[in-house]
């Protein structure tokens, strides 16, 4: 018997030439919480598919508890204990609560008939394990994404799983919600379960893991105990670079507000008496916790919720905006938190992806349009951005998360803007990326750009706001200026 | 607790179409000076509901999970006309319909098979598939097979079934005693209801359907073998289907190979109108009888109501329209 | 290699292609002398424009991820109204100068109603959120129901207006006929629409993921409504071409047509999930289906509904077939299409 | 064969196929290979050599037009003249005309026979037809202009008159009635029902109208149940007369089950094979009939007369029952095929397979 739960060697896996894996060695501690890093598009969630058994490794080799595996199917995973919460969390939308909850182990036990009683004592059990409270008979798709996390945990946690393999789990969660998850996966681990873990945010890696590997381009660059691992060190390890924290200085603050947001009241009441000023050159964070109605006050500002009453001023003037096209006229721009269904035209090529919101632009008076126009515009960004790919021909599903993250971006960037909401920028997107965006959302402000930051990792609003906004329950419940704009600061007003 | 379960039950659109067809009732009842309510005309409603209930049956459980079936009457008509033809070439059924029906069965099992090899295995686009089987299957029935129409020469058995009654009721309309029979295959559709309803709700199965049409990728990842879950369902569908074909023989006599050409496209906006969603995960038995109740009964009290028969047909056409107006608008609500 | 290079790229058309030789290799081996004659061909290009034109139509909703089943009972709905202009108008002393002029009129009121039709089944599906296949379904009940209650079922004949018939009879700059001219034209324009304009583009954005385009701008009302009412007006060009070769319009003309019609497209690689189709494809598929429509005609021993078969099972394969390939065919498989609702 | 390609057509004896000379030119480069096979009715033929003919049905698939079809080959067995027969998959004109456009344009044929969906729609398909110098003969398309001839199994309004006489005597010549058809699209059903509401407005001035005319879609389910909505609706209904083949038996299967054998009757045209059973029970007591198949057959046989370029004169023996002296008035040939189906001739029906 080996000290190694899970031990994987010179795995390989290409996708249509693609190197997603190479040659990747990779070993998990029972009773550890190991963490895996890497840029986007490195290959880490193609390595939980091949230990889940979604894909087929081309090469290498898979031991998990001393028995060597050659092919398993996503069912037989989980009969030998390893638990998979995906990114995309595999829940039901259409079923209630109680079901997406009970409905894995029903099957894993090979149930034949439904027992409303035993459901409903399931889920009950599984939220117990983490003392979370909710609505059994809540209809999953109507809940919001952190409490469809914290069900999709629960759900693994049902299981007697010996490996619990977690991507990206803490995307859509606050401070708060991660803080309960961390307990949770201490206590999991103390009970001899062993966690895999996948984040891009350092502070969580260093918090939770004891074992971290760092992953570049398909092969893996570092694995060992966090312990013997600096910050300095991994993000260099991570990135191939020396990475600072690169603060926001506001060079071109303008006197006057450019947009002006006076007792905003949405129809829906998810947000409430919202005032507040934006002037050229300031990157201004909205913050808060969760349903706290940031998403609605930036959609009301995008024409994409309806206004009860209250005012929006644009330089001085009263607009009305009643579309994301007056939005466009009033110059300003919206880069949705969720990428995939709100951001991306995922089976069409990058190009026209990027150009998508600038057709006019590219077009003539008589809306003809010229691929090749596309294909230019569409290179300086690929340029400019470094988006990872050969040719902007190529599907956007071809790239990885924080590439297609950088997409978006580039859609709204390219026109000419006054004001931008930014919803999320960076979630899911690796260090280096981050830092590029980071970059240039800076470069953008101080050449007069407004821009307006929703996030809920803290050290990046600190870190890339000159000012910040805290939201809670539809009202701004605190301001901060440069000074006294620190986590803790932020996290006392939302508690 | 019950206050919840209340709101919860006014947020389905099976509520909105139930509380319809209820007042639709009502009113054409009343337009119609009362003959609508009683025993008579709802024996005949409820024979006209006994074939294009158990399709529309058939039709839920697959767009529940997530497909879209359009061959469902090519299977049916293919399957009772090789069958009448086999038991009369065979002299059989002439006492008893069993054998023609687990013909009819056994070929739409066999045909419903094909549909769900293809679907589950190539993972294609069940409406493309179900379109090109649906072609497929009549251009082999009535064009290899030639079947053609049996009449007077049905076997006795079927011609017997279909005119069995289980209650008669008897009434003087004008001035003469008319009497209507309660058809015995109203049986079937009651037990097909409920055995939908408990496979639905009560079975890993059904619960698979619902979650195979809800998420489908999710669905394989907590263990349902889809693939299989697929292939049963549509090879089910297809001998359901052709049960109910052969239903439909009994009931008019006729075996006719092209009577239920087109059918799908009345069946589908009908389980829509009950609140299935045709993006899957969405949809009750409750909902779906509701609304073939709704249709079965407009389409039969247009002469009560005085509808020209050239406006009929616009007639229908607007009833469905504003019938999945409400239903779709109730989605948007429930979705907000 | 350049060819080499077209055939890798375009998989499916390749497939296409290579089916197309192959039914016309059969027929050529089993019936060559009846299939190779001019006429067969005359038959050929005269009849599938009709129905070729309608395809074309119907592509732009299956681009945007829409599908329209009311394009038929619409277009019968259209023309009756139009046939009832012209036989208002027009007497047996009228010149052809004049009757012309009706006709004109008559074809204002066509492209009208194609219009309006359009636009209900855009407002339908964009601002109630009915599905398409049901909202059109429902319309094709509505329309169907109109032309029956104007017409009281009956035959609009336009045998005292020949002149219409000798337009849709006549051959342009003398050997294209009328109907197929009709079809290069509309085909070059909606391919011209397709692959240069803004609009275009937005078309195939939307019908990948509708939201994406909302959030980026683009009013994906707009675009629907507008391509319902491309769609139904295309369609309505091909009743109008219906109308001359029956010379008469009726509330049930064409019925077959529908399926026909999603029938060509699909075989075209051109899906109603949207988002994807090449406009070229459709020519081949809709020789495919013609070449089988009227081969079968030659045999004695055959009748349509082995032409169902042939094609029905072509179908299948073709879906099979996709699977095995990358590049443009693999789409056939299931993609889980997001809500339309927010 | 070798026969000169001219266009008039002496045989066919009318004026009209003169116009066409100018027309048939145009075609002629086009259909230069069909054009030297086109026989041309005026030139004898040798002997033993006989026309292609084609014969285009309403539909595939159905009782009646299975029947025409069997029939049609059946002749063309005893013959031994080539027949080929197709119809489209649904009652739909514009996939009839396709059919014809390519069995006129493969140039295959020397005769086309067929039933129009509708009329209209086959005019400007036959001409061309005729331009080629092909045969064509039609049934069921009374008013067609382009046709060589256009054979009737009996006088349209005839028909109609013949149902309602029926239905009068059952009825006793008084009492309430509807009219039920497949379709209001279907021309010819309208037209013979319309023909029975003249005929009783004529004859029977005890009977009443309801100005009802009922749809029955073709589906005999649909018929039995507007059936007994009509019965529910008019309680003193005493007749139904339906023109379409479904229309008969779906109505009888409801008057059966309702216990009004001998209180409510209808007639229809229907097929002997659908309706057995309600006339051997007595729910039905008569519904007409033509055999659609001896039509055809006759239709077959004066294709061939005038492939030989036999003269055809004011009255015409076309060989079959009911077609052995037919009045031939200008293009029309009427013949007398239209039967009553009773309990007392029914089996004899049954065996000659309708
Ligand atoms: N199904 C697939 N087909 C083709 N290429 C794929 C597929 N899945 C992944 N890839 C490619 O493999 C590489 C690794 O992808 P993977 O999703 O594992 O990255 P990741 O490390 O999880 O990134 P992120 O942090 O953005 O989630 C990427 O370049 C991606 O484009
Ligand atoms: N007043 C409310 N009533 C019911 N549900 C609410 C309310 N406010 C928020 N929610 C739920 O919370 C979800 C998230 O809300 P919102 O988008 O405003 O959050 P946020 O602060 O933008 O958070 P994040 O962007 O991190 O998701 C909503 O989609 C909704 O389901
Ligand atoms: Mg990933
Ligand atoms: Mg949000």
């Amino acid at each position: 018997m080996s000290e190694y739960l899970l031990e994987m060697s010179g795995i390989c896996k290409s996708f249509a030439g693609v190197h997603a894996l190479d040659h990747v060695d990779f070993k998990v501690r029972p009773g550890k919480v190991m963490c895996l890093a890497g840029e986007n598009g490195c290959g880490k969630s193609t390595l939980v598919k091949i230990i889940s058994g979604v894909y087929t490794k081309d090469e290498g080799e898979v031991t998990f508890e001393g028995k060597k595996i050659s092919k398993i199917t996503p069912a037989e995973a989980t009969q030998l204990g390893i638990q998979v919460i995906y990114q995309d969390l595999s829940i039901f939308p259409n079923l209630t609560v109680m079901e997406n909850l009970a409905i894995n182990s029903e099957i894993t036990a090979g149930k034949k008939l439904v027992n409303k009683k035993r459901w409903e004592a399931t889920a009950k059990e599984a939220l117990s394990k983490i003392g979370y409270n909710i609505d059994l008979h809540a209809r999953m798709g109507e809940l919001s994404v952190a409490d469809k996390q914290l069900v999709a945990i629960c759900r693994a946690l049902l299981f007697n799983a010996k490996l619990i393999i977690m991507d990206e789990p803490t995307t859509a969660l606050t401070k708060k919600e991660v803080e309960a998850l961390f307990k949770t996966v201490r206590q999991l681990r103390d009970s001899g379960i062993a966690i895999m873990f996948i984040s891009h945010k350092t502070e969580e890696i260093f918090e939770i893991s004891d074992d971290v590997c760092i992953m570049r381009n398909g092969q893996n660059v570092y694995s060992g105990p966090t312990a013997e691992l600096t910050r300095e060190k991994y993000t260099y390890y991570l990135t191939g670079r020396n990475l600072e924290p690169d603060y926001f200085v506001p060079k071109n603050i303008s006197e006057e507000p450019i947009l002006k947001v006076e007792n905003l009241t949405l129809k829906d009441k998810r947000c409430k008496n919202v005032s507040f000023e934006l002037k050229k050159g300031e990157i201004l964070g909205v913050t808060g916790l969760l349903g706290s109605g940031r998403t609605e006050l930036a959609l009301a500002l995008f024409g994409l919720e309806k206004i009860e009453s209250g005012r929006i001023e644009l330089k001085g003037k009263e607009v009305k905006i009643s579309s994301p096209m007056a939005a466009q006229k009033a110059k300003i721009g919206y880069v949705p938190e969720d990428r995939l269904t709100e951001g991306l035209c995922l089976q069409q090529p990058i190009a026209d992806n990027i150009t998508l919101a600038s057709l006019k632009r590219l077009s003539n008076s008589l809306s003809i349009i010229r691929k090749k126009d596309i294909i230019a515009d569409a290179n300086i960004w690929k340029e400019k951005f470094a988006i990872k790919t050969d040719d902007v021909r190529k599907f956007a599903s071809t790239l990885s998360g924080g590439n297609q993250q950088k997409i978006v971006l580039s859609k709204w960037l390219s026109n000419d803007l006054d004001v931008l909401i930014l919803n999320g920028p960076t979630v899911g997107v690796d260090v280096g990326a981050k830092q590029d965006i980071h970059h240039l959302v800076h470069e953008l402000a101080n050449e007069g750009l407004a821009v307006i930051m929703i996030s809920d990792d803290l050290p990046e609003v600190v870190v890339n706001c000159n000012r910040a906004i805290v939201m809670k329950d539809g009202l701004i419940v605190g301001e901060m200026t440069s000074e006294d704009l620190t986590e803790e600061n932020i996290l006392e007003i939302i508690r | 607790m019950n206050k919840s379960s209340f709101k919860r039950m006014t947020k389905r659109t099976e509520f909105y179409i139930f509380i319809v067809m209820i007042a639709l009732c009502i009113v054409i009842h009343i337009a119609s000076s009362g003959q609508l309510l009683v025993p008579d005309k709802i024996f005949t409603i409820l024979r006209a509901m006994v074939v294009d209930g158990i399709f529309a049956l058939c039709s839920l459980v697959v767009m529940i999970s997530g497909g879209f079936d359009l061959s469902f009457p090519a299977i049916a008509a293919l399957a009772y006309s090789l069958s009448t033809t086999i038991c009369l070439n065979n002299g059989w059924c002439n006492d008893n319909p069993i054998a023609g029906f687990i013909l009819a069965i056994v070929i739409g099992f066999v045909l419903g098979m094909f549909n769900g090899w293809i679907i589950s295995n190539f993972k294609l686009n069940t409406m493309l598939v179900t379109l090109g089987t649906q072609t497929f299957f009549t251009g082999l029935s009535m064009g290899l097979l030639k079947m053609k129409e049996i009449t007077s020469t049905l076997p006795a058995g079927f011609k017997n079934l279909g005119k069995a009654s289980l209650t008669t009721y008897t009434t003087t309309v004008g001035n003469r005693q008319v009497s209507s029979d309660l058809s015995v295959t109203i049986i079937f559709l009651i037990i097909f209801c409920i055995l939908t309803s408990f496979i639905l709700n009560k079975t890993m199965f059904g619960r698979a359907l619902y979650a195979i049409g809800g998420n489908e990728v999710s669905a394989e990842r907590a263990g349902y073998n889809v693939k299989k879950v697929k292939f049963i369902l549509y090879a089910v569908v297809g001998a359901v289907a052709g049960f109910a074909g052969m239903l439909r023989v009994c009931l008019t006599s006729q075996s006719v190979p092209k009577a239920l050409i087109g059918k799908e496209m009345t069946i589908i906006p009908a389980v829509i109108l009950g609140g299935a969603s045709i993006f899957g995960g969405e949809g009750s038995v409750f909902g779906t009888v509701c609304a073939m109740g709704l249709i079965t009964v407009v389409s039969n009290s247009m002469l009560l109501l005085n509808i020209g028969t050239e406006w009929q047909n616009l007639f229908n056409g607007i009833i469905i329209l504003i019938g999945i107006t409400v239903s779709a608008v109730q989605a948007k609500r429930r979705n907000g | 290699m350049k060819v080499k290079e077209f055939f890798k790229k375009n998989q499916y058309t390749t497939i296409l292609l290579i089916l197309m030789v192959v039914v016309m290799l059969i027929f050529t081996v089993t019936k060559a002398g009846t299939f190779w004659k001019p006429g067969t061909w005359k038959g050929i290009v005269m009849q599938f424009p009709e129905f070729g034109v309608m395809a074309i139509g119907v592509l732009f909703c299956f681009i945007i991820g829409c599908i329209d089943m009311s394009f038929v009972m619409l277009g019968n709905f259209a023309t009756i109204m139009g046939v009832q202009y012209i036989l208002g108008h027009t007497s047996d002393g009228m010149s052809d100068a004049q009757v012309f002029g009706v006709m004109v009129v008559a074809f204002l009121i066509v492209m009208a109603v194609g219009v309006v039709g359009g636009i209900i089944n855009g407002l339908l599906v964009c601002k109630l959120n009915i599905p398409p296949v049901i909202a059109t379904i429902a319309m094709q009940m509505v329309w169907l129901g109109l032309s029956t209650g104007v017409t009281q079922g009956n035959t609009l004949s336009l045998k005292g207006v020949p002149l219409y018939a000798e337009i849709g009879h006549s051959d342009v700059l003398g050997f294209i006929p009328f109907p197929l001219f009709i079809f290069i034209l509309v085909f070059i324009v909606a391919a011209l629409i397709l692959r240069f304009t803004a609009y275009g583009e937005k078309l195939y954005m939307c019908g990948t993921n509708l939201k994406a385009a909302k959030f980026s701008a683009i009013n994906t009302d707009r675009m629907i409504i507008t391509t319902f009412i491309v769609c139904d007006v295309i369609c309505c060009i091909g009743s109008m071409l219906m109308v001359s070769t029956l010379n008469s319009a009726k509330a049930d003309n064409g019925e077959s047509y529908v399926m026909k019609i999603i029938l060509i497209l699909v075989l075209a690689g051109i899906l109603p999930d949207g988002g994807i189709g090449k406009i070229g494809n459709l020519i081949f598929s809709v020789l495919i289906i013609q070449m089988i429509t009227s081969g079968v005609n030659m045999f004695k021993g055959l009748n349509t509904y082995h032409g169902s078969f042939i094609y029905g099972g072509l179908l299948i394969v073709v879906l099979i077939l996709s699977t095995f390939m990358q590049g443009d065919g693999f789409k056939f498989r299931k993609t889980k299409k997001i809500k339309k609702t927010e | 064969g070798n026969s000169n390609n001219t266009s008039s057509t002496a045989a066919s004896g009318s004026s009209k196929s003169a116009s066409s000379a100018s027309s048939a030119a145009s075609s002629a480069s086009s259909a230069s290979s069909s054009g030297s096979e086109a026989k041309s009715t005026s030139t004898p033929k040798a002997d033993g050599e006989t026309p292609k003919i084609a014969f285009v049905g309403k539909v595939e698939g159905q009782a009646w037009w299975d029947h025409v079809q069997d029939s049609v080959n059946e002749w063309a067995e005893d013959t031994g003249v080539e027949v080929t027969y197709q119809a489209p998959a649904e009652v739909d004109a514009a996939a009839q005309v396709q059919i014809m456009t390519d069995l006129v344009n493969q140039g295959e044929i020397d005769a086309l026979l067929f039933s129009p969906n509708d009329p209209d729609a086959c005019e400007a398909i036959c001409k061309e037809a005729m331009d080629k110098g092909i045969i064509v003969i039609a049934t069921e398309a009374s008013g067609m202009t382009n046709v060589d001839y256009d054979i009737e199994a009996f006088d349209e309004s005839g028909l109609g008159a013949f149902l309602m006489d029926e239905l009068a005597a059952q009825m006793g010549e008084e009492g309430e009635y509807v009219t039920m058809v497949g379709s209001l699209t279907m021309e010819s059903q309208n037209n013979w029902a319309d023909a029975a509401i003249a005929q009783q407005e004529k004859e029977y001035p005890n009977m009443k109208y309801l100005d009802e005319r009922v749809v029955d879609d073709s589906d005999a389910d649909i018929a039995y149940n507007k059936t007994k909505e009509l019965i529910q609706k008019y309680p003193d209904l005493k007749g139904i007369l339906g023109t379409g083949s479904f229309d008969a038996p779906g109505a009888a299967r409801a008057i059966q089950e309702m216990g009004l054998t001998g209180q409510v009757f209808a007639i229809s045209v229907a097929m002997p094979s659908e309706v057995a059973d309600y006339i051997n029970d007595g729910t039905l007591q008569s519904v007409a009939l033509w055999d659609a198949g001896v039509t055809a057959k006759a239709m077959c046989n004066l294709a061939v007369k005038m492939f030989s370029g036999e003269e055809i004169g004011a009255t015409v023996d076309l060989g079959v029952d009911g077609y052995d002296a037919c009045a031939v008035d200008g293009t029309l040939v009427i013949g007398d095929g239209q039967i009553a189906i009773t309990k007392d001739n029914i089996d004899e029906w049954l065996e000659v397979g309708i």
